[in-house]
């Protein structure tokens, strides 16, 4: 295609490589609540897209229902959308991306969406390594219900009438890692420093990638005694492993002590760095993941950044082992057996 | 007892027109031999139907195989009796013996002596040592059962007169690449052949004589034809989950679409079979590939259909295109999962909240399934709307003959309206849901289609033309009426009724749809044997064409035949229609068998031929 | 323009007769002040309503609340107009000030003038500089938010002539616990008021007068009515999952449980209110739970019953008794959430696969939510199947006047016919689908009752008298057949239709159900002025009674009224009374607004006026 | 209750404490294949339920719909039986449970119905800890529709065509023990003498008790190729922990090495006792199950045995806080709060 063309803009307003400026990345105006978590990950989403030059319009953003859900209408304007129903949204992502395969695809999604009505659906597009960025916007609650408790909410954490959460939580991080999820990050919706290079390293990811993303309810779940309030999570994030994403043929910016830094290369020749503190782990090594993962809960902390990353997994439809040729772009040709054909088809029902 | 040996009384007699029955237990491989049998009918030129009956279970159970010969063209069920019953299941015996029509054949396993019990003085007992037999041909246990049923059907064979050769080619056909095995499958046809030469006088009454009335036809089963369909119908995607009796469809799209879909270049797919977890997830995957352009559909049965309810409300309100194929079996909840129905009628035609309707397709043999098929992708992505086709367990898991399936080189796929990047960059006004043309039908495009233009926001909430969200309420009316509205455009592309006349009089029509319809055809013979014209109307699909109201109004009765308790198609034509019930006289067959001949007969006869109309088997409310 | 001042004109004019509505953004606090002032007209013995308007968001979008007041008791909504729009919402007021009736009101913050378009000279202008206000008094900006809407309650107060002390008393009230907040809020209040006594002559042509017209009628919603029903009912497990409109339904029952049903010797629950991970999930809870014999409910609306259609035809087929209260919003798919609507009606009564019918209730307002509420266990319990109540948003989340909900001391609950350990002991035979008493209806045991006696196996397959598995045909059928007059049975146990007969003419007749209620009352005083004599009746249950057929028969032509597209009870009444449906008119508000009486007598008129008669609203199929 | 008692039986046939032979625990006779793993699990259930003393009728057993949803028919004839749904089990067991909590609960079910279409439910009723037993029975297919895979096939593990399973499997131990199961086990249909204790303690233990039991569909995935036959079970089985159950004030049968043994008493006083191997890892320790289960994965092998217990953790009743009376014996007195009170309340909405 080749209709990308700048758009009228402020002449200083700086453009990426395409010629937009982040601004063309914007979506509506948000009718969240202000100051809720969800917007500050849109704005990630919108300046990683700029950053890596995406072309708006090959993007396509689907989500379930809740707030979280309704985040895709306010970023990537010209990316088509498709709010689906509650719960059920990786299967619906999972029909776009079979139907064509040459676009980026987020979905967008709450932790009830994902982890309580949509658990079974969760489990299955990480067993089947979609290639998508799947986001997390996780308040340990229901905001657009009102804040009733969802499944990531923490044993004990306090509901705003003060009731501790007697349930234990699922954390989609740990269950990720236990279906073989192949790019497993954890994020706060108050840290856009890191959230932006680890949702650019998951578009890049061929297969499926996970970022789980702290993001308060300011409306519902911001109180004391909640664990997911901004305060709480400000507290006790630390980052395992810190990352940097290096475009294809781009030099590096960052500089670390020699020795603590470790490259990946990714499928289309971009590169993730990832600069490992002392206490650290082998984010290739699945178990050492899970081990880390808990071994921070335990202590009481919320490990984020990049936990855990198999660059080489075969993606959905390399296990399908299905045509380059995206599958609405094909016609009569590819499609249609003809005549003949059906008349020796014919004959052998005979 | 009449024990038959040379000399035997023939009772029933019937020249290419009677019923052979099949008593086996399920998991003992008699599937493929009883195949053979229908086959070898088939291919000696004479009309056949076949029909497996069994249990919900994998191994152990009763299962029988019915074949009906009728070389009138009568392939539907005739009744609940037939004239030969082969009975190999000991355990069913009581109950077989019981089925056999009066002067029928009761062919059994004579290496142990019958139960004096199921002795009847009525019927002819054809007693074959199969037991012994293998035992002494066979060592290996899998093999005495496997060719027992070889055995017997070469048995019948003399007994009935196949043409052996045709058992011989079939053998061969069967067993293309393994052809060591076609030797000993023909030495078992001949044990049985020749025990049956040997010791009754062949043939039966009950006998076959090569006609060719079959012609070009092909005899095959409703869900084969529908997974070719799909692979025809240009279908890329198939998200299905395992569910008796739909799981034969994907399985038959998966075959074919690995023979005739691969990228000669890459050796890659053209396709994807999409094993998903639930049927929820196999509704999502098809809305998301339609929505994303792709022509992409599923298969289930009933409990998959209730499942994919709030998805079916999606695709009707956002106006993504689906096609669902509905193999129905008996109902409610998990029913009677191995049994024939026509019971989703209502659940289809409303699926979901609020006010939905979805089109339906009801196809009657595997020609409908194929055509039906194709025909529903183009219905489905021209109305941007589910489509939901009601087969059912009858047709989808049995063979069938029928016409062979025909294919037009100049048709070429109707993908709908779909505005293109070039329109877009000509300037062209894209409002998602705004009706230019005044049919209800409206413009999409495909994510991806053009950087600045033709964007827009798929979604389960009221919406304006632009695809903006709004909760204005006289938005939300005027596109409420536009879906209306476009339903109603549905009907310039969805297959017409099929009427057929019988006379001037016009008392009583009948109308029915689906499976009913070889069944029926029988029936309207006895009917006009009898001396009444009564015309009938096949439903090929709802929304209902013009012609089926004038139908019922033309007639002064409309019987209304279907395979259900609660006249679930009755409901849909009073409806839609605004017709008075009263005219509507409900028929209904639901006891999990195939809807048969003898029953619509009796039923139609005692309609027409009763002084004053009277429901029947139709609760007063 | 007319900006009211000292000595403007009193355009329109009512005495305990008129609509105020308040146009706020979400999440500013402004409920608990506007309910105060539909609550303060209340406590001056005037009937009233109230309701929300409220988008799909959580915060900083328009909403709206319109307050009815008529002391003929009439509490639906009047129609599209108010007579006094109190409007503190910039980005609405385009809207708002349409919507004023000419000759009313106008009120908006003056603080900054009003924009000129907004300027209609056919109406008051109230202007009220309450920013200005707010930031003299208040630092903190929460509470110049909160205030201000104390501020323009106090405000109307004088100019419609509220009594001064019941706000303080409500105020009172309201802050029990919390006594600090009283002060601040009375002053609030008094800012308002004295404002507005300062500047305007009060009161208005609209203005109140006490009456003792409520006696010990009670203010409250539906779905608290609900919870408490459920209470009362003797659930003790509520299985739910969150959705609009029906989530304060769950609440209401916790709510109420945690006072009334805690254990006085161990204090742990007698209940168990589960939010489930789905709604797939909470009706299982349900079944498993009415299984073993505890009474349990679930409530949810649209997206939650089509989600629920399999375990329906499970608990239809398989017997088990289930409570659900659906809260309809409307349609389809995610619709419009936050919008009432009545459009479930065909999905809820043929919920699931293969042949299937549910009962359903139909409350109309608060008591009859509590009422049939307790009923609905009884009736689940007695006939062993699910019962789905259709209340809807507006009855359910908006308060309404109501009778005072009662109990009968001597009244018991009905488990319905449940076989004893001791019965079991005494050698009664116990045939789970045994119909022993003629009536359907069978017993059941509960798991753990008897050592040896009376275990069976729950199924959603097919099964004999004695619960056992079976695939006979027969057996099937005869079971079908005893659903279907279980279903008839059940009428003994559901309550029956309300008739109101209005004179000796039966040209017409109305058939309505649930919210309609209100609205048709009034409607029916305009018809009734307007010189016709049409009589109404309501509907409280699916299966319908004799009388409802009879009504129908005993009127020339009767018009269904109700809140969807399709006509959807029409199609109901049609399908299961065979009648002929040219006969039934429909009346169809659809809009999402709740049904209104101006709407309502318009088209009763329409059609009792024309000469010929013409449906109205309805497409033609 | 005191209606139990002993039925006509032969002599010479051993019975329980209560009286009871092994015989008046069995169910109807099996339809599923002859060979079939699924009926040794009926058969061991039979065994640990008379063994335990458990008066039949004390017992609810649900499970969804399958070969593997069948067996409930074959075993515990005395008990109420309830075949519900594909893959919805759980919340019936579930609304059943929290109606009585005085009946043992057995869920019974496949691994389509609990890994594939399952999955929500199945990660719910583990959160809550219902106190229940529930068996899957794990063959790797779905053996009712004809034998295709699901959720818990292997990768690499051969259809009965041939093909290699392209999609990372669900391991339900695994995927248990990260959402907090307190009770997670495996074991093999052919290995009765594993089963039958396993199950006891499950019966016994207070809360949600996994046994996952691989259990060879002969039909349908018994081929070489398939990681889920007998033969491969055979081979690659292993036991972690060999585990006693031990009935209150029972005595000690097994006799092991001193110092290799371990208690764990449970709620009612029976008691577990764990004999660990030198390779062995801490059953009480959440991530010590998790990574010696990856562990023998790694090394292809199938770890068996009880994996993790936690005896203390509040069950689902505990976490609700509700009455020890079980609400289906809840009459009008418990349940009506009465005129009174109803009277007051209508004050309250004046
Ligand atoms: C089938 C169905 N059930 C329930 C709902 C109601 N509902 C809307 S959003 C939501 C929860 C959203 O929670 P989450 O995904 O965490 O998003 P958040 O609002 O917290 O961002 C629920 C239960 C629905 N829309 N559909
Ligand atoms: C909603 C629904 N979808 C599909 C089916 C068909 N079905 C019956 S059993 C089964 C799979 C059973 O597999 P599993 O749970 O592993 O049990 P197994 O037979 O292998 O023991 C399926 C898909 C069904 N009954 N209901
Ligand atoms: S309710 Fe919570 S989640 Fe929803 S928009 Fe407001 S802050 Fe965000
Ligand atoms: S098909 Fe497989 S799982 Fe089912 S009964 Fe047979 S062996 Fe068992
Ligand atoms: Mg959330
Ligand atoms: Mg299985």
């Amino acid at each position: 295609m080749s209709y990308i063309k700048p758009k009228f803009r402020h002449p200083d307003l700086p453009t990426n490589r395409i010629g937009l400026t982040e601004a063309s990345y914007e979506g509506a105006i948000s009718t969240l609540c202000a100051g809720c978590g969800h917007d500050s990950i849109s704005a990630g989403i919108v300046r990683a897209c700029w950053e890596l030059d995406l072309p708006p319009h090959r993007v396509a953003k689907l989500s379930g229902i809740g707030c979280s859900s309704k985040s895709p209408t306010y970023f990537l304007n010209q990316a088509h959308g498709f709010n689906t129903v509650h719960g059920r949204m990786p299967s619906v992502a999972t029909g776009a991306n079979v139907a064509n395969r040459d676009l980026t695809y987020f979905g967008v999604s709450g932790d009830g969406d994902s982890a309580s009505i949509g658990m079974g659906q969760f489990a299955h597009v990480v067993r089947r390594n979609l290639n998508m960025v799947y986001v997390v916007e996780n308040n340990g609650c229901y905001g657009l219900t009102k804040g009733q408790g969802s499944a990531t909410q923490d044993q004990g954490s306090a509901s705003r009438k003060g009731a501790p959460n007697p349930y234990s939580p699922i954390d989609l991080v740990g269950v990720a890692l236990q279906l073989g999820a192949t790019f497993v990050a954890r994020s706060f919706s108050g840290d856009k420093e890191q959230l932006v290079p680890l949702i650019k390293a998951a578009i890049k990811h061929k297969g499926f990638a996970l970022i789980d993303v702290v993001s308060p309810c300011v409306t519902f779940n911001n109180h004391p005694g909640s664990t997911k309030s901004y305060d709480y999570t400000r507290d006790h994030v630390e980052t395992g492993v810190v990352m940097d994403f290096v475009p294809y043929q781009e030099e590096i910016k960052a500089k670390y002590e020699p020795g603590t830094t470790e490259e990946v290369i990714l499928h289309d020749g971009s590169a993730i760095h990832l600069h490992k503190a002392e206490s650290s782990y082998d984010p290739s090594d699945r178990l050492s993941a899970i081990n880390k993962v808990q071994e921070y809960k335990d202590d009481g902390k919320i490990l984020t950044g990049l936990i855990y990353l198999d660059p080489v997994a075969a993606e959905f439809h390399e296990m399908m082992d299905t045509s380059e040729m995206p599958f609405n772009q094909m016609g009569d040709t590819e499609l249609c057996p003809g005549k003949e054909c059906l008349n020796r088809i014919n004959s052998s029902f005979q | 007892m009449t024990e038959i040996k040379k000399g035997m009384p023939k009772n029933v007699s019937g020249l290419n027109d009677f019923v052979v029955k099949f008593a086996n237990v399920n998991g003992s491989g008699s599937s493929s031999a009883n195949h053979m049998f229908a086959k070898s009918i088939f291919r000696m030129g004479i009309p056949v139907s076949a029909r497996n009956i069994f249990p919900s279970n994998i191994q152990g159970l009763p299962t029988w195989y019915e074949v009906r010969i009728n070389e009138k063209g009568h392939v539907g069920r005739r009744g609940d009796t037939c004239d030969l019953m082969c009975s190999v299941n000991p355990e069913s015996m009581p109950r077989d013996v019981k089925e056999v029509s009066p002067g029928g054949y009761f062919l059994y396993d004579n290496t142990k002596p019958l139960d004096l019990r199921l002795i009847r003085d009525d019927i002819n007992y054809i007693g074959i040592p199969l037991t012994q037999i293998t035992n002494t041909e066979y060592k290996d246990p899998r093999q005495r059962q496997l060719f027992k049923n070889v055995i017997y059907v070469g048995a019948i064979a003399a007994l009935i007169e196949i043409e052996f050769e045709v058992l011989v080619s079939l053998v061969s056909d069967q067993f293309k690449g393994k052809e060591k095995l076609i030797q000993p499958n023909i030495h078992a046809l001949e044990l049985g052949y020749n025990y049956a030469k040997d010791n009754f006088e062949c043939p039966l009454g009950i006998r076959l004589e090569r006609r060719d009335l079959i012609k070009d036809m092909i005899f095959v089963d409703g869900n084969t034809a529908c997974g070719l369909g799909a692979v025809y119908g240009g279908a890329t995607v198939c998200a299905w989950y395992p569910i008796t009796p739909s799981t034969s469809v994907a399985e038959a799209f998966e075959k074919y679409a690995a023979r005739l879909r691969i990228d000669p270049a890459s050796g890659k797919k053209n396709y994807a079979s999409i094993q998903a977890e639930d049927e929820l997830s196999a509704m999502g995957m098809v809305i998301g590939s339609n929505w994303n352009g792709a022509r992409a559909f599923t298969a289930t049965s009933g409990p998959g259909v209730s499942l994919m309810n709030e998805f079916l409300g999606l695709a009707y309100f956002a106006e993504v295109p689906a096609v669902l194929i509905d193999v129905q079996r008996a109902g409610p909840s998990t029913g009677m999962p191995t049994k024939t129905q026509q019971s989703d009628v209502l659940l289809s035609a409303y699926a979901s909240h609020g006010d939905t309707k979805h089109i339906l397709l009801f196809p009657s043999d595997p020609k409908d399934c194929f055509d039906q098929t194709v025909a529903a992708f183009d219905i489905a992505e021209r109305v941007q709307t589910p489509v939901i086709m009601l087969t059912d367990l009858d047709l989808g898991m049995n063979d069938w003959i029928s016409e062979p399936l025909e294919w037009d080189e100049d048709y070429s796929y109707d993908r709908g309206k779909i505005m293109t990047a070039e329109e877009l960059e000509a300037g062209k006004d894209f409002g998602r849901y705004l009706d230019v043309d005044g049919d209800g039908m409206t413009y999409r495009t495909y994510p991806g289609t053009h950087p600045d233009r033709g964007a827009f926001f798929t979604r389960g909430t009221s919406r304006d033309e632009y695809a903006i969200y709004t909760e204005n309420g006289d938005i939300y009316v005027e596109n409420m009426e536009r879906l209306t509205k476009k339903f109603r455009s549905a009907l310039e592309y969805t297959p017409k009724p099929v009427i057929t006349e019988r006379g001037t009089d016009k008392s009583y029509g009948v109308i029915h749809f689906g499976t009913t319809r070889a069944a029926l055809d029988e029936a309207m013979d006895h009917v006009s044997e009898k001396g009444y014209e009564v015309d009938d109307l096949r439903l090929q699909s709802f929304p209902f064409h013009d012609s089926v109201l004038d139908f019922i109004e033309s007639h002064d009765y409309v019987m209304v035949i279907e395979q259900n308790r609660d006249g679930q198609m009755r409901t849909l034509l009073v409806n839609e229609l605004e017709v008075n019930p009263k005219k509507l006289l409900p028929i209904l067959h639901y006891n999990g068998t195939p809807i048969n001949a003898t029953f619509i007969a009796e039923n139609i006869l005692g309609v027409v031929g009763a002084d004053k109309v009277q429901p029947i088997h139709k609760d007063s409310a």
